[in-house]
């Protein structure tokens, strides 16, 4: 019994919560990274995008909330969430042709593309600001939860609850579907095919007769509707403001490069080490060991690694480690 | 010269040197030759610090260099060219050729500040070096271009041109003919075996071109599958059936299609 | 045009727009000789960054976004050269702290040497996990409690060990040696990464930097922050309360306070413009000789260098610890002018991206693109606010009064500051892709 | 003497950063007060009042310090702001007491700024953050509890707050089982929250801010079941918090700066008229720091900062009319003729020996979705 | 004369703003002919490879495919018209496998390629053992073989290679102008430029001599075989 709540307490704190979190990440980081494998740069907008993005589909929700729409136990944004999606479309086709196309047949340095996003992202910065204002903003609907600490402590009669939100639930369904939808087009289709081809050798392409402008199209699409998701998740999940859109961006490259930059496959391991690493390096043992060991031996302390205080620090850590290790990330990415 | 032994590189199962011996005699042009993918490059790049082994030996002058880094061996007076043209793009083909000398009293950064006479006399000294090398190699008029704009054999020469900068004791050159014009390519191979002859410098050279084999080496190794299949003359070697077969071939089989033309 | 009357006008440029904040409280400028000072001096700064990041990655390639990490050190070093000691601190626990540090190194240091020295196998993971288990407990017995006593005396004002109480001008150096040595230990360890997987590892270490600042209370109070750092001029106050200086001032018919501020600034800007000067000629002498030629070489091709007898490893840590000190000496002339050390001000957005932005469009590579970089940038980062309020108030003027859109733009017109700094970013980077001086 | 027909009040705020959206009702708040001034025509033979705002990031010091220069280039007559306790440690350093101009910040609350050598230029109408630990320590214990957690806001104030929260709870017998730090603007609090349900406790105190940090560590204590009852310190009062976090929330309870006043009542009135929240926090401040600067120069009769500085603690404590909110014409008037005044305020303004809020706390308790204050302390 | 099937007609240019690199120089080809250009390094041969397919600006000549003027597509329209080439230098996709590599070359195909990634096989027989390994592993002769498969995958109607045995061992050099021999004589036009110029020029129909951009000699391989001038100034001697 005791040994069930050990694990109920670990599942509630640390499992359910990263898996949630490692989720949002890797959806974040594989935009970075295909970004990053085929246009060749770090795009340092990509919080802001996802900030867009979520910012459209809020509105639209609302604009459905408002006129009655609802998607039963599902949250409304859901149902929101095309129009988002061809809303960031819209935004990141238009800067790639005012923006960064220039670049691109001036054939410019990737660290001149990383500061045209920095510049990018300013500007989106103050765009969704002046939108939808810095403030937070609520936007799920729908059931909240799909078991409550508090029923689950009913049916099983542990001590300890365990809380699975539907919005967690609803992200890792979703990153699963989304990753596997990707790695099916990247590998198998035609047009994936040809954006693995322009990352790798632009002017062969060329001669291969890929059109690049497609390419770059297609890569930009799929990037807005992978950061619009993450977006929306993330925002479900927590609450949507701006500013930790920005912050988010942090870790979803400390993801994206722990797995090996323009590497699929490496985002979404990245993402998860970087959730569960923040979780728990930090976690505090004691509630564990105290259902786990016999009475006498149940510890008096915190039995925590680290204070949270560290929890940045340490999640870094593991990032710098690993590329001790492993130079380009976990799964062998590029390096331009 | 340099010994080479029972030397293995494995890229994961895949085993591209497997166990390769060989002598270089001091003051030879040895040649090597073998198949695409026998592990010629792959045999240079161990032994010129860029992979490490992952077993076996490699001695220079009987002292022990394996697994030194390449800018050790170079002040030990190892170079190498690199098959696939490794230039500094962005710096001028002169500036290529005056960054190889080593000890330059200017790359101490006290000297740059306070020992400016010096650096100033040693340049034009450098400068003055670095335009024969490319007088030499028929290539002055590149001298104030960057080397990433010049064509793909002009980079080549300039490969070579590197290796000139500096008194040698043995060069690696990985086909330095591969794309250079083949009466150039002579021209090289005779400023070759005059830097073999007159300095001194060892040769070890890497080609697929019969007739520039034939010119410079001897004698000439034949690798294949990662091992040493022959070493003799360029005849002998010609001569070997295993040669022929996996590296050599017997010539075009659709001569007789040009016919109609 | 040449290009070096381009160039020149380039700078003349921004002291025009410097001179004119100064002079005219036309369009978006103050009018303010205060205020131009303030730019001027925190854009000489900048530009001393600039330079740092530009040795480092227009010179070598080295992709280093760390530079909070390394502006944030500076800034201890002034907390620890120049505060006051406190007897009392080092009586407590002062001692305790330094042999656990110094036990804590040891341990790190053992480990290494085991890693290097014993054959691979269980045995060497047992004596090394065993070493490494038995270091911390050390470390954290001797420490914790020595961190508590330091803490507890006068929390609210001291609770750390304090500095050596030396002459605040001795802590610019000394901001740089703190930088090089953290840079060095960096080097040594993640200068192996390349690009961006350098620059994430980097980004990773200068948030740990700030970490431990911030939560290190022994150390410099965290966020707790130290206020009133000594410096190196006078209190205006006191200037304004000297006769000698009031008469002086009304020699030039300016008033006392007014007098005594900007005396002050400049006198800032003189000493920063000097260590501008100095370390500016040091680049450009190095840049220009065989050293530079070299790191370029590196740069361009690391394989084909070290094939070439450079030593690109102990060149990449030579000139990582050297950017990184000059980013170490500006945080240290920047906490300075602040007077005070306040760890939850860094972030990287100011502190390392806007950096790169000064540098990249100033022009990588280039020395004197990085300091117009820097001084540009920071002239448009203070700016833009009010050009920001101005682009508003443009747009809105032929919008009815009390209208709820107008209303609306004008409520947001700060968020238009970084809106309107990413125009000028993405402009200048129109106009010349390559920066405005770009490398020759 | 020669009064100006204008005075500027700068308003030196984190429009952008991490209190970004704490800001716009604070200004609101602020310049609240200088239009009623205006309006009621009475400040020194009639002068408007304006307000210049500008940006101090919250976090940027070289911002904050340039746009502190830039307004008092511009003229303003004094500073209302700033209000991140670093930047205004900054800006009254480096810019307020070399230019002698003074500054009343509404929400800088570190107990660090308290000893800061002043020159008598620095008022606040927030209290310092020492006495706000005792009163939590208090309420905690009249409360029955026994046990806490602890988070707080990693920043001077957060952590000020939480080692005086800490202080005093050990101090009358309380258990603190941890204390951790969360910072501001993350992604994800599922760490802290974690950590923080691992250690265990009656009551979770979050000494943080109700829209960063502070929001998302309930919103995640709740849902995972970790707390289900909160003690909030001042950073956390605002009806935006019941509003986000639901029901849940219900009989959750802490104290903000305050005193048995109908001032904030009257005050959240006039701010629903004039179109913000005057509930946001410190809201209340700012309008009372702005009617301060402005009820001193009535005083002094001057608008320059060397003249008015002296006023400020006469004006703010009794003898004299209390004022409240929507009264500063009244209060005008009293000084214009000579008398005195016990400015009230929005916050029950009382200030003590450094200049600041002498910390009149309110105890609040979140009943039906809504913060409704139980007692007075 | 009637008009080659493809030919750069007098084109003069150059890279970006540079100076032009090609100077009125003309290179032509024919269906079931190979053509071979040789020149001293530099002269403007990869150049002049390049502004045929449109890959840097010609701004005076024309290029014509098939008597129609291509002189403003873009390259991967020339690719849709027929045209492959393979380049001197980065000529394959080196993250991807052999096998990728190869799809590559047959993108804008749309009919069933296996037959014709069997035929690659069977020339290159050692591509066959490496289909599944990056192509960047490979030696720098076999990248040579995978650049050139890569071409063969499209079917061309024109095939230009630019120094395809730069690298090669005899054998496969060997075999790789069996290939062309056969190919060419399946009526594909073959352009191409080569530093082995003796084995090149004994098998070319056609043979141009450029010199800093220019053409300086023009004839079959043969007669540019037994021209003592040539011979000694580019060929070798
Ligand atoms: N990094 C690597 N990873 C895996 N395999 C490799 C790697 N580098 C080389 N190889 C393999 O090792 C073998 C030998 O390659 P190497 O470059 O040494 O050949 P080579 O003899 O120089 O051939 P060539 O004459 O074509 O240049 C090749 O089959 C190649 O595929
Ligand atoms: N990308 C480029 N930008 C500018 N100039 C270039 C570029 N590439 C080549 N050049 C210049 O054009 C001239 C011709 O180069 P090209 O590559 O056509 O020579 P090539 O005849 O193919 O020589 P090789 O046999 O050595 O490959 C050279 O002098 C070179 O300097
Ligand atoms: C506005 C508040 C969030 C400021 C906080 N009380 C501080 O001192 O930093
Ligand atoms: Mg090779
Ligand atoms: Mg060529």
């Amino acid at each position: 019994m005791d040994l069930l709540n050990a694990l109920v307490a670990l599942t509630n704190f640390v499992i359910v919560p990263g898996l949630a979190y490692g989720s949002q990440l890797a959806l974040g980081a594989l935009g970075v990274t295909l970004i990053y494998g085929i246009l060749r740069f770090s795009n340092f907008a990509h919080g802001d995008t996802m900030a867009f993005g979520a910012m459209v589909t809020i509105l639209v929700t609302w604009a459905f909330q408002s006129m009655g729409i609802s998607f039963g136990v599902l949250p409304t944004a859901l149902l929101a969430l095309p129009f988002g999606i061809l809303g960031t479309i819209g935004l990141v086709l238009l800067t790639d042709r005012t923006v960064y196309r220039f670049y691109r047949q001036q054939k410019a340095k990737p660290v001149i593309f990383v500061m045209v996003s920095l510049g990018v992202m300013f500007m989106l910065n103050g765009i969704v600001r002046f939108i939808i204002g810095p403030g937070d903003q609520r936007f799920a609907d729908g059931e909240r939860f799909i078991i409550t600490a508090r029923t689950f402590k009913q049916m099983t009669g542990l001590d300890e609850g365990l809380a699975v939100k539907t919005t967690q639930g609803i992200t890792v369904i979703t990153a699963i579907i989304v990753v596997a939808a990707l790695f099916w087009f990247l590998n198998k289709t035609r047009t994936g095919k040809s954006m693995r081809a322009y990352s790798d050798n632009e002017d062969l392409a060329l001669l291969s007769g890929i059109n690049p402008e497609r390419v770059v199209m297609y890569t930009w699409m799929i990037v807005a509707a992978l950061a619009t998701i993450a977006g929306v998740l993330y925002g479900l999940d927590k609450s949507f403001k701006p500013f930790t859109y920005f912050q988010l961006l942090l870790p979803i490259f400390a993801s994206a490069i722990v797995g090996g930059l323009g590497n699929p496959l490496g985002a979404i391991a990245g993402g998860f080490i970087i959730a569960f690493s923040e979780v728990t390096i930090t976690y505090a043992w004691k509630k564990v060991l105290t259902y786990g060991l016999p009475d006498g031996l149940s510890p008096d302390g915190l039995v925590q690694l680290l204070s949270t205080d560290y929890k940045f620090a340490v999640s870094f850590a593991i990032l710098i480690v690993v590329l001790l290790f492993k130079p380009t990330g976990l799964f062998k990415g590029k390096a331009v | 010269m340099i010994v080479v032994e029972d030397l293995h590189k494995h890229f994961g199962g895949f085993h591209a040197v497997d166990g390769a011996s060989l002598e270089i005699a001091k003051g030879s042009i040895t040649g090597l030759i073998g198949p695409n993918g026998a592990g010629k490059t792959t045999l240079f790049n161990v032994i010129a610090g860029v992979l490490p082994p992952t077993s076996g030996r490699v001695t220079m002058d009987g002292e022990d260099i394996t697994g030194l880094p390449p800018h050790e061996l170079f002040h030990k007076g190892l170079l190498r060219t690199f098959q696939i043209a490794h230039e500094f793009s962005s710096m001028t083909c002169r500036e290529n050729l005056m960054m190889v000398p080593g000890n330059q009293s200017g790359e101490t950064l006290w000297n740059t500040w306070f020992g400016r006479k010096r650096i100033a006399s040693e340049e034009r000294a450098l400068r003055a070096k670095a335009d024969e090398v490319l007088e030499f190699l028929t290539i002055s008029h590149i001298a104030d271009l960057k080397a990433g704009e010049i064509s793909g054999g002009q980079k080549k020469l300039l490969e070579l041109g590197r290796t000139m900068m500096v008194d040698a004791k043995i060069v690696f050159l990985d086909e330095v003919g591969a794309g250079v014009n083949r009466t150039l390519l002579y021209t090289i191979a005779d400023a070759i075996k005059r830097l073999n002859e007159e300095r001194g410098y060892t040769f070890v050279v890497i080609e697929h071109d019969m007739e520039f084999i034939g010119r410079l080496c001897d004698p000439v190794i034949c690798m294949a599958e990662g091992k040493k299949l022959a070493e003799g003359t360029l005849d002998e070697i010609k001569a070997n059936e295993q040669v022929i077969e996996a590296y050599l071939g017997t010539g075009l089989k659709n001569k007789d299609k040009l016919a109609k033309a | 045009m040449t290009e070096t009357m381009k160039h020149t006008l380039l700078f003349v440029f921004v002291g025009v727009m410097i001179l004119l904040e100064g002079m005219t409280d036309f369009l978006f400028f103050s009018g303010s000789w205060n205020s131009a000072l303030v730019i001027l001096n925190m854009g000489l700064i900048s530009a001393i960054m600039a330079i740092g990041v530009n040795i480092q990655w227009g010179f070598a390639g080295l992709f280093n976004v760390g530079i909070m990490g390394f502006t944030a050190l500076g800034g201890l070093a002034v907390v620890l050269t120049s505060t006051p000691v406190i007897p009392a601190a080092w009586s407590s626990g002062g001692v305790s702290i330094l042999i656990a540090l110094v036990m804590g190194a040891m341990t790190v240091a053992a480990g290494v040497m085991i890693t290097k020295f014993m054959a691979p196998g269980k045995l060497r993971m047992l004596v090394l996990a065993g070493i490494m288990i038995v270091g911390f407990f050390v470390y954290r017995a001797i420490f914790d409690p020595a961190v508590g006593s330091v803490e507890a005396i006068n929390p609210a004002l001291q609770g750390n060990i304090g500095g050596l109480g030396l002459p605040v001008l001795l802590s610019w150096p000394a901001g740089g040696l703190l930088a090089a040595g953290a840079a060095w230990l960096i080097g040594k360890t993640a200068l192996g990464l390349r690009s961006d997987y350098l620059a994430i590892a980097t980004l990773g270490i200068a948030e740990i930097i700030i970490a431990v600042l911030k939560n290190e209370d022994w150390l410099s109070r965290g966020v707790k922050n130290v206020v009133g750092l000594p410096r190196p001029l006078p209190y205006e106050v006191d200037l304004q309360n000297d006769p000698g200086f009031v008469e002086s001032a009304a020699g030039l018919g300016l008033d006392p306070v007014l007098a005594s501020t900007i005396y002050v600034k400049a006198g800032y800007a003189l000493m920063f413009t000097v260590v501008l000067l100095a370390l500016l000629w040091m680049a450009q002498m190095a840049l220009k000789s065989p050293w530079g030629r070299m790191m370029r070489a590196i740069r361009d091709n690391e394989t084909a260098a070290e094939a070439m007898g450079k030593d690109v490893t102990r060149r990449h840590l030579q000139i990582f610890v050297l950017g990184s000190a000059i980013c170490g000496i500006a945080g240290a002339m920047m906490t300075t002018l602040d007077s005070q050390l306040t760890p939850g001000t860094y972030n990287p957005l100011r502190f390392t991206f806007l950096i790169w932005v000064m540098v990249i469009v100033g022009g990588s590579g280039n020395n004197f693109g990085a300091v117009l970089g820097g001084m540009l940038i920071w002239f448009f980062w203070i700016k833009v606010e009010p050009m920001g309020i101005l682009l508003m108030e443009v747009v809105t003027s032929g919008m009815a009064e009390g209208s709820a859109l107008k209303a609306h733009l004008v409520e947001s017109a700060s968020h238009m500051r970084l809106f309107t700094m990413g125009l000028i970013l993405l402009l200048v980077l129109r106009f010349s892709p390559r920066g405005l001086i770009p490398e020759k | 003497g020669g009064h100006a027909k204008e005075v500027k009040l700068g308003i030196l705020f984190g429009f952008t950063g991490p209190i970004e959206s704490l800001t716009p009702a604070m200004a609101s708040g602020a310049e609240l007060a200088m239009e009623e001034v205006t309006k009621s025509g009475k400040l020194l033979d009639g002068a408007t009042v304006s307000s210049v705002r500008a940006d101090n990031g919250c976090v940027d010091n070289g911002l904050a310090v340039a746009n502190a220069e830039k307004i008092i280039s511009e003229g303003v007559n004094g500073i209302v702001g700033g209000d991140c306790s670093g930047v205004t440690g900054a800006v009254l350093q480096n810019v307020a007491i070399p230019n002698g101009m003074v500054m009343i910040s509404p929400s800088a609350s570190s107990p660090g700024l308290t000893t800061m050598e002043d020159n008598g230029l620095f008022f606040r109408t927030t209290p310092s953050d020492a006495r706000q630990g005792e009163i939590m320590a208090e309420v905690l214990k009249e409360r029955g509890v026994s046990s806490i957690a602890l988070t707080y806001t990693n920043n001077d104030y957060g952590k000020g707050l939480a080692d005086s929260i800490q202080a005093a709870f050990e101090a009358a017998g309380g258990e603190v089982t941890i204390v951790a730090a969360h910072e501001d603007g993350k992604g994800d609090y599922s760490a802290e929250v974690g950590a923080l349900a691992s250690a265990g406790g009656d009551v979770l105190v979050v000494a943080g801010y109700l829209d960063q940090g502070g929001l998302g560590i309930i919103q995640g204590s709740l849902d995972s079941g970790a707390f289900d009852m909160f003690g909030l310190p001042d950073g956390m009062i605002g009806d935006s918090l019941p509003k986000n976090i639901g029901p849940d929330l219900n009989g959750s309870f802490g104290q903000i700066a305050g005193s048995d006043s109908e001032g904030s009542k009257i005050f959240a009135e006039m701010a629903k008229e004039a179109g913000f929240d005057g509930t946001s926090a410190y809201a209340p401040e700012s309008y009372d720091a702005a009617a301060l600067f402005l009820l001193a120069m009535q005083a002094a009769n001057s608008t320059a900062p060397a003249d008015y500085m002296g006023k400020v603690l006469d004006i703010a404590n009794a003898p004299g009319e209390p004022i409240n909110p929507g009264e500063l014409g009244k209060a005008l008037e009293i000084l214009a003729a000579g008398g005195e005044i016990d400015y009230q305020g929005a916050t029950g303004v009382e200030l003590i020996g450094p200049g600041e809020s002498a910390g009149s706390y309110r105890e609040v308790e979140v009943k039906d979705g809504k913060i409704e204050t139980v007692k007075f302390r | 004369m009637s008009e080659p099937f493809l030919i750069g007609d007098c084109m003069t240019g150059g890279y970006g703003k540079g100076p032009d690199i090609l100077h009125d120089c003309t290179i032509a080809v024919n269906p079931g002919e190979i053509a071979v250009i040789v020149g001293p390094n530099g002269a403007g041969k990869s150049t002049a490879m390049k502004a045929v397919f449109g890959m840097l600006n010609v701004h005076s000549g024309t290029v014509r495919l098939g008597g129609e003027d291509i002189t403003a597509l873009s390259p991967q329209d020339r690719v849709v018209k027929g045209m492959g080439f393979v380049p001197q230098t980065s000529n394959i996709f080196t993250s991807m496998t052999v096998e990728e590599n190869l799809e590559m070359g047959a993108f804008i195909r749309t009919d069933d390629f296996t037959d014709t990634m069997e035929q690659v096989y069977e020339l290159f027989p050692i591509l066959r053992d490496k289909r599944s390994q990056p192509a960047g592993e490979l030696s720098g002769g076999q990248r040579q073989q995978v650049a050139v498969g890569r071409a063969l995958m499209t079917k061309p109607k024109v095939l230009m290679l630019d120094e395809p045995t730069a690298g090669v061992s005899p054998i496969v050099m060997d075999e790789l102008f069996d290939r062309i021999i056969e190919v060419a004589r399946t009526g594909l036009p073959i352009l191409m430029v080569e530093q082995n110029a003796k084995q090149a020029l004994e098998i070319a129909d056609k043979g141009y001599v450029l010199v800093q951009g220019r053409n300086a000699y023009t004839g079959t391989g043969k007669e540019l075989l037994a021209d003592p001038e040539v011979r000694k100034s580019f060929l070798g001697g």
